[in-house]
């Protein structure tokens, strides 16, 4: 039972339309193929009932449509997604939509099998080697202003003028918001995250937060494809405001053309510069530079 | 929705990108066909790029397009009639990168 | 850290007074000021921050002149400042004030009427004369 | 634990109109909805280290009420007696009611009122089964 790789099958089995009733048979084809097959209902109520297969096989969760209910369901118990697919994409490819019926259409199921040996072979989301895994810790440099206290980490972040950072480690970056724009936005009450597999030019939006006082886009630095969204910052969005860096993080890209990017951004220290400047300039703009 | 302006946000840079902001043509347009004059966008944009005015036919005009801060969107969202609008943001940063090198030739 | 690089500034702590009438009064017109009368020189510093904060109030307490508005004998908010970062320069004890004035009447902490903004407005003023002598 | 009362602390924010909202859930338990089974005291002495203050807290089941994330009013009482009965935040409140946006810190407005009174309504009977497990 207990070989690796052997896939582990998290269907999003919703009931009420096409593309959940195709991820449910989907994980049946490949359950007849030796994969083991989770429930979702039953693992809310009982997680534990599948510890075993899901400690030893690969991960791979089907979603039905942009909802995302099971990935969601994997990020909450912190599973870690080897291998994901949606239903609705899969359609996209070939020009069908989901219907509403939950029956699955004939011209469908005959794409079944074919998508079921694709997803066999799928490659694995999240890059195994190379380390990119943003453990590293970060240390800052701050600077005072009035009773504010303004960080920007010493290296490792790369910062576009609409105050968000992108943290590159190999050909992955995370994205998320500066200190500067969790101070002056105050306490944030919303993140809404991107489409995981959205393709992300520089200064798309990235996801957008919502404080008690304003809203505000999260402005992409980088391009890329949105490999991951900070599932934890949806439940805790507050998460940006005590450590907008690191735990604050919003969306995890794989990057398309760093290098060139790169030559639009500002480097830790550009950054440290620019912030202090602009938080003095911004003050005199307010009160006329007394 | 409802925002109201703040000042600690109020910011408008001279330069974007060591761009003059004044180069750049990023701002919304407001289509008066549809604008309905609720004011939501006003209300909403920190930076005060709106400004309304009392008694005149537009009565809501972008007055100050260089508060407007280059490559946000924000104030479409909360607009009902979807009469906002903003320029091509692949063609911005396009100018943006030529105005760049024409700062560092000349 | 990096220097203290801002222009002239006062910061002003208010008791925070949840439980006593003098509290929501010091509270209040701590905000006027910074709201109405003097905004750019007022800095307003949170009381239990000096505890909870990530020490921003601390620091700024250290670098810049603070008066302490206390609603009563128990002076926290000068006693927090001179515990977490040194000596006041002026402090308005509300209590006292209400005394000197002649207000007997009972206060209510929750439900400010025109007597408590009356008072709110006047202490206020008195904070603001504070201000203004020290910053010249 | 003393069974006659359960006190209720609002963080002492000045800058935020969340924690004005707290500060009117607080004073509408203990002065409205629950009056004499429930009491507050002022946060800044638990800051200081005043004696009596901190005996209090001690003796008593505390609920905490707090405008942001920095958790004042929570963390200042649990410096006090290692945790609090039971913590609530504005903005949870907010999160699940977003119309309620509070106005000003001086004047939370018709929003922050009835978000403050959302908050009283739980901490109400919060109080009640506290005062039952006593």
């Amino acid at each position: 039972m207990a070989e690796k790789n052997r896939l582990v099958v998290l269907p999003c089995n919703g009931m009420d339309k096409e593309a959940g009733a195709i991820s449910r048979e989907l994980a049946l084809l490949l359950s007849e193929k030796g994969a083991d097959v989770i429930c979702p209902v039953l693992y809310q109520s009982k997680p534990k009932r599948y510890q075993k297969e899901l400690e030893s096989g690969k991960l791979l969760v089907i979603d039905g449509c942009k909802t995302g209910c099971a990935s969601k369901l994997a990020r909450e118990h912190g599973l870690k997604i080897a291998k994901k697919a949606t239903i609705k994409e899969l359609l996209k490819e070939e020009n069908l939509k989901s219907g509403k019926s939950p029956v699955i259409g004939k011209e469908k199921l005959g794409l079944l099998p074919a998508w079921a040996e694709r997803l066999e072979e799928l490659e694995d989301i999240a890059a195994e080697e190379g380390g990119t895994c943003f453990t590293a810790t970060v240390s800052f440099r701050r600077f005072a202003f009035d009773k504010f206290i303004f960080k920007v980490p010493e290296a490792g972040y790369f910062f576009n003028e609409n105050d968000c950072w992108a943290r590159v480690e190999g050909e992955r970056a995370r994205l998320g918001v500066s200190d500067y724009v969790q101070q002056s936005a105050s306490d944030i009450i919303f993140f809404e995250p991107p489409e995981v597999g959205k393709e992300l030019s520089m200064f798309d939006e990235a996801g957008s937060i919502e404080s008690t006082k304003t809203a505000l886009d999260i402005i992409s630095p980088v391009s890329g494809t949105v490999t991951a969204v900070n599932g934890e910052l949806v439940e805790a969005p507050e998460l940006i405001n005590s450590d907008p860096y690191v735990a604050g993080w919003a969306v995890e890209v794989e990057l398309s053309d760093f290098e060139s990017d790169r030559e639009l951004l500002m480097d830790c220290a550009g950054y440290f510069d620019y912030l202090n400047e602009k938080v003095k300039k911004e003050y005199m703009k307010r009160y006329g530079g007394k | 929705m409802r925002f109201r302006s703040r000042g600690w946000l109020k910011v408008s840079e001279e330069t974007f990108m060591g761009v003059p902001r004044g180069k750049i043509p990023w701002c919304p347009a407001i289509d008066y066909e549809k604008c309905d004059y609720c004011m939501e966008c006003d209300e909403f944009c920190p930076h005060g790029a709106f400004e309304r005015r009392e008694g005149e036919e537009k009565r809501l005009v972008v007055a100050h397009p260089e508060n407007c801060v280059v490559f946000c969107r924000v104030c479409a969202r909360t607009c009902g009639p979807d009469a906002l609008s903003f320029p091509d943001k692949t063609e911005t940063l396009e100018l943006i990168k030529r105005l760049r090198e024409d700062e560092q030739d000349g | 850290m990096g220097s203290v690089n801002s222009p002239e500034r006062v910061g002003v702590i208010s008791c925070s007074g949840e439980a006593e009438p003098e509290g929501t009064i010091a509270r209040n017109a701590v905000r006027l000021v910074m709201e109405k009368y003097r905004p750019g020189v007022t800095v307003s510093l949170c009381l239990p921050l000096y505890l909870a904060g990530d020490g921003g109030e601390r620091q700024f307490a250290k670098a810049f002149p603070v008066i302490a508005v206390d609603g009563c004998e128990k002076a926290c908010a000068r006693l927090a400042t001179e515990k977490y970062s040194g000596k006041v320069e002026d402090r308005i004890d509300i209590r006292e004030l209400l005394e000197e004035w002649g207000v007997t009447e009972e206060l209510s902490r929750s439900h400010p009427g025109r007597l408590e903004d009356e008072l709110t407005e006047r202490v206020a003023q008195e904070i603001v004369k504070k201000l203004d002598r020290l910053v010249g | 634990m003393e069974e006659d009362k359960v006190y209720v602390i609002p963080c002492s924010g000045i800058g935020k109109a969340s924690a004005s909202v707290g500060r009117e859930a607080a004073y509408t338990v203990v002065e409205d909805e629950r009056p004499g089974v429930s009491d507050t005291l002022c946060l800044s002495l638990l800051t200081l280290g005043d004696e009596r203050a901190q005996d209090e807290v001690r003796r008593h089941r505390v609920i905490t009420i707090d405008g942001c994330a920095k958790d004042c009013a929570k963390k200042n009482v649990e410096a006090v007696k290692g945790s609090v009965d039971s913590s609530h935040r504005v903005h949870d409140y907010l999160k699940k009611n977003k119309d309620l946006k509070p106005e000003g810190v001086l004047d939370i407005g018709e929003g922050g009122r009835k978000l403050s009174r959302l908050i009283a309504e739980d901490i109400a009977r919060e109080v009640d089964g506290l005062l039952k497990e006593d």
